[in-house]
């Protein structure tokens, strides 16, 4: 073979065939320092290896496509990617696809692509070019869109190297966990507001044409609240003096509000008044319906337990 | 081995893991120049869970090793992180609410009468399981059906004093459109404390919607812009 | 609310959730009763970060919220607890979650291009089924071919609060920068005659390059080494 065909691995001999991409990819500091003057390299100690022919599909696996290759080729011998010896890398380039094909390797059309390009480039190179003064402009440059290529190629294979060389879970860090053995479940009741229920309010009210009844306009709510509120103080089968029923201190309108109350009450028939003799005390039970009612669940309960 | 390197390992250990781990799971995190014996695991265990002993967390020797679980008491707060999203109320059910605090005390069945449509038990289930609404006696009329009033509950919730201070059905009437009108007499329509911004906007549907679409929105562009 | 109290919910909460969690799903932790304000969660995690300081443990920032996650020098030990080693992925992969993730929103025609081959579907099927990488739109051309950008679980995965955290992208030399010379098959590169003053240094590209171009050269060399 061909010295073209050596490539620089840092690798010892018995990973040559090893995938290559470790060549491309893993820096390693010991072969770290040569450096390059005008193109010559200064200190050069790589072992060169010959790419044996069951190597060279492995080889070509480890490019990510014709870019990558031609990367290679140029930071391989360290040539500056602004100022390609088109000719050179061309040859170089072509002996691998040549070899490739004549391995009968399948080679990506992307290759051949590249191999037409990089043809075009020297031809142009060849032609006189019109000088201009001084600095030769980017765009007169034959190879200009290439290097453009190769360089945001480059940027975007560095950029994954360094996401992959970022801290990241399961690999350099985990999230840290603790069981919670018995999840209670929380269920959070909607949210409403007044004015929500008003309108519903409204709406009904529209659609029953209740604000028709004036003495539904008239009602005071509170009578309606004490109604409840009355309802609810008396326990089943139990008489309650009539006078306990009002608090003074709620002066006049209360008291006036809680006597509106239990006659409503009494009207429905929600409750039953009693005197057991003229002049006697008053004495407040819930209606015989509503006892019962109360009675009878009370008894289911008492029959429950 | 150094007793804290010990603990920091066997902490994170347990803490990456997501299962429990056993003295002998433990004693191998560590190689032979640090290797750990299986005393100093054993204090490290013990150490972690003193250290534990004032924190929403603990250490806990079950069948497969020791694990790092969450402090019973501490459920509560915690299961919050999967609690449900508050869901909205129906319609039906502010129309019912609506109408036993105004017209309580009142059967199920003068409720229908008024909507003209029949309750969903459920509403009166959940009305009352919200202890909105109890049951304060039973109608004379063939299956005594139950009287619905309102609670203190209820009061307290939409911050009234007495039910007195909702507007009458002659200010409600009055009001042609709740939904500009704010400001109603006596009764201040605030938004309860934990009550979301959106409640302002209460009564369109396509406002109710939005807060939802909006959060989605906001997922989505933080998603892209990282 | 009792300081104490916040802080042990809070580390109870990021323990429990198996994902990060930020301030506002932190204060809903709290009831109405017992509410915390922004302040205190705030103040809990930054007290529980400095607690963690000399543990295996940290508290992290991620786009999602707040993370405890192993301390990565305790990788070590820690990864003992797995026998298979973790996931490597290509570099036909990195490189086109690198493209996505600076480049976004980008279709996959356009991450071809510039990769100058064609991408495996299976990458970005892989990409979106990690969560990495997600459909973002329609570029308005004819095929309406799908823009793809990255999520939150991406920079979550890779510890990152936002994209603008990645790390640099290298800036492009500009060929005319570098005043190249044209160089025709067998010439020297040299600098034309009327080159201005620093062309004289041409050649070592150290010299002539302005920082960013310097880091492309230390980059180069250690590219070369390996």
């Amino acid at each position: 073979m061909k010295p073209d065909l050596k490539i620089v691995e840092a690798a010892s001999a018995q990973d040559a065939v090893a995938p290559p991409a470790a060549a491309p990819s893993a820096p390693s500091q010991a072969e770290m320092p040569f450096a390059v003057v005008e193109g010559q390299p200064i200190t050069q100690m790589p072992r060169d290896l010959y790419i044996p022919p069951q190597a060279l599909e492995v080889f070509l696996e480890a490019f990510e496509g014709p870019l990558d290759m031609l990367l290679y080729l140029i930071r391989r011998q360290n040539l500056d990617i602004l100022d390609i010896p088109i000719a050179d890398i061309t040859k170089q380039y072509m002996r691998y696809i040549e070899l490739m094909q004549v391995l009968q390797l399948e080679l990506a059309g992307e290759y051949l692509l590249m191999a037409a390009t990089l043809a075009e480039i020297k031809s142009r190179m060849l032609l006189p070019r019109p000088e201009t003064t001084g600095a030769v402009g980017e765009e007169s440059d034959p190879r200009a869109e290439l290097v453009r290529r190769l360089q945001e190629y480059e940027r975007f294979k560095r950029a994954a190297e360094a996401i992959d060389r970022m801290p990241r879970l399961d690999r350099d860090t985990w999230a840290a966990s603790a069981e919670l053995v018995e999840r209670k479940i929380v269920r959070v009741p909607p949210q409403v507001t007044l004015q929500e229920m008003l309108i519903a309010f409204q709406e009904v009210l529209t659609r029953s044409d209740m604000f028709a009844h004036h003495h539904v306009q008239r009602e005071a709510l509170s009578v309606r609240q004490r109604m409840t509120d009355v309802l609810s103080a008396l326990a089943p089968g139990e008489f309650r003096e009539f006078v306990r029923l009002f608090r003074p201190e709620e002066g006049r309108r209360g008291v006036t509000v809680t006597f509106v109350a239990i006659l409503e009450l009494l009207r429905e028939g929600l409750i039953d008044i009693v005197q057991a003799e003229p002049y006697a005390p008053l004495h407040v039970r819930l209606g015989s319906a509503a006892r019962d009612a109360r009675l009878a669940a009370a008894n289911e309960e008492i029959a429950g337990n | 081995m150094n007793e804290h390197y010990v603990r920091n390992v066997v902490e994170a250990a347990l803490l990456a893991a997501g299962r429990p781990l056993n003295v002998d799971e433990l004693i191998a995190l560590f190689d032979e120049r640090d290797a750990a014996s299986a005393e100093e695991v054993r204090a490290a265990v013990t150490a972690l869970a003193s250290d534990y002993e004032t924190r929403g967390i603990e250490l806990k020797e079950v069948a497969g090793g020791f694990r790092i679980q969450i402090r019973e008491s501490f459920a509560p707060p915690v299961s919050r992180l999967w609690q449900e999203r508050p869901a909205k109320y129906s319609r039906a059910l502010l129309e019912t609410l609506a109408l036993v605090a105004y017209r309580q005390p009142i059967t199920r069945g003068e409720i229908e009468q008024i909507r003209g449509v029949s309750v969903n038990p459920n509403i009166i289930k959940t009305l009352q399981e919200r202890n909105w609404v109890r049951v304060v006696g039973h109608r004379d009329v063939p299956g005594r059906p139950e009287l619905l009033g309102t609670t203190r509950d209820f009061l307290d919730y939409f911050g009234l004093k007495r039910l007195d201070d909702l507007p009458t059905l002659a200010q409600l009437k009055e009001l042609d459109d709740l939904r500009v009108q704010l400001s109603l007499p006596g009764a201040e329509p605030v938004a309860p404390p934990a009550a979301p911004p959106e409640a302002a906007d209460e009564g369109s549907p396509a406002d109710t919607a939005a807060p939802e679409a909006q959060e989605l929105v906001e997922r989505d562009a933080s998603d892209v812009a990282g």
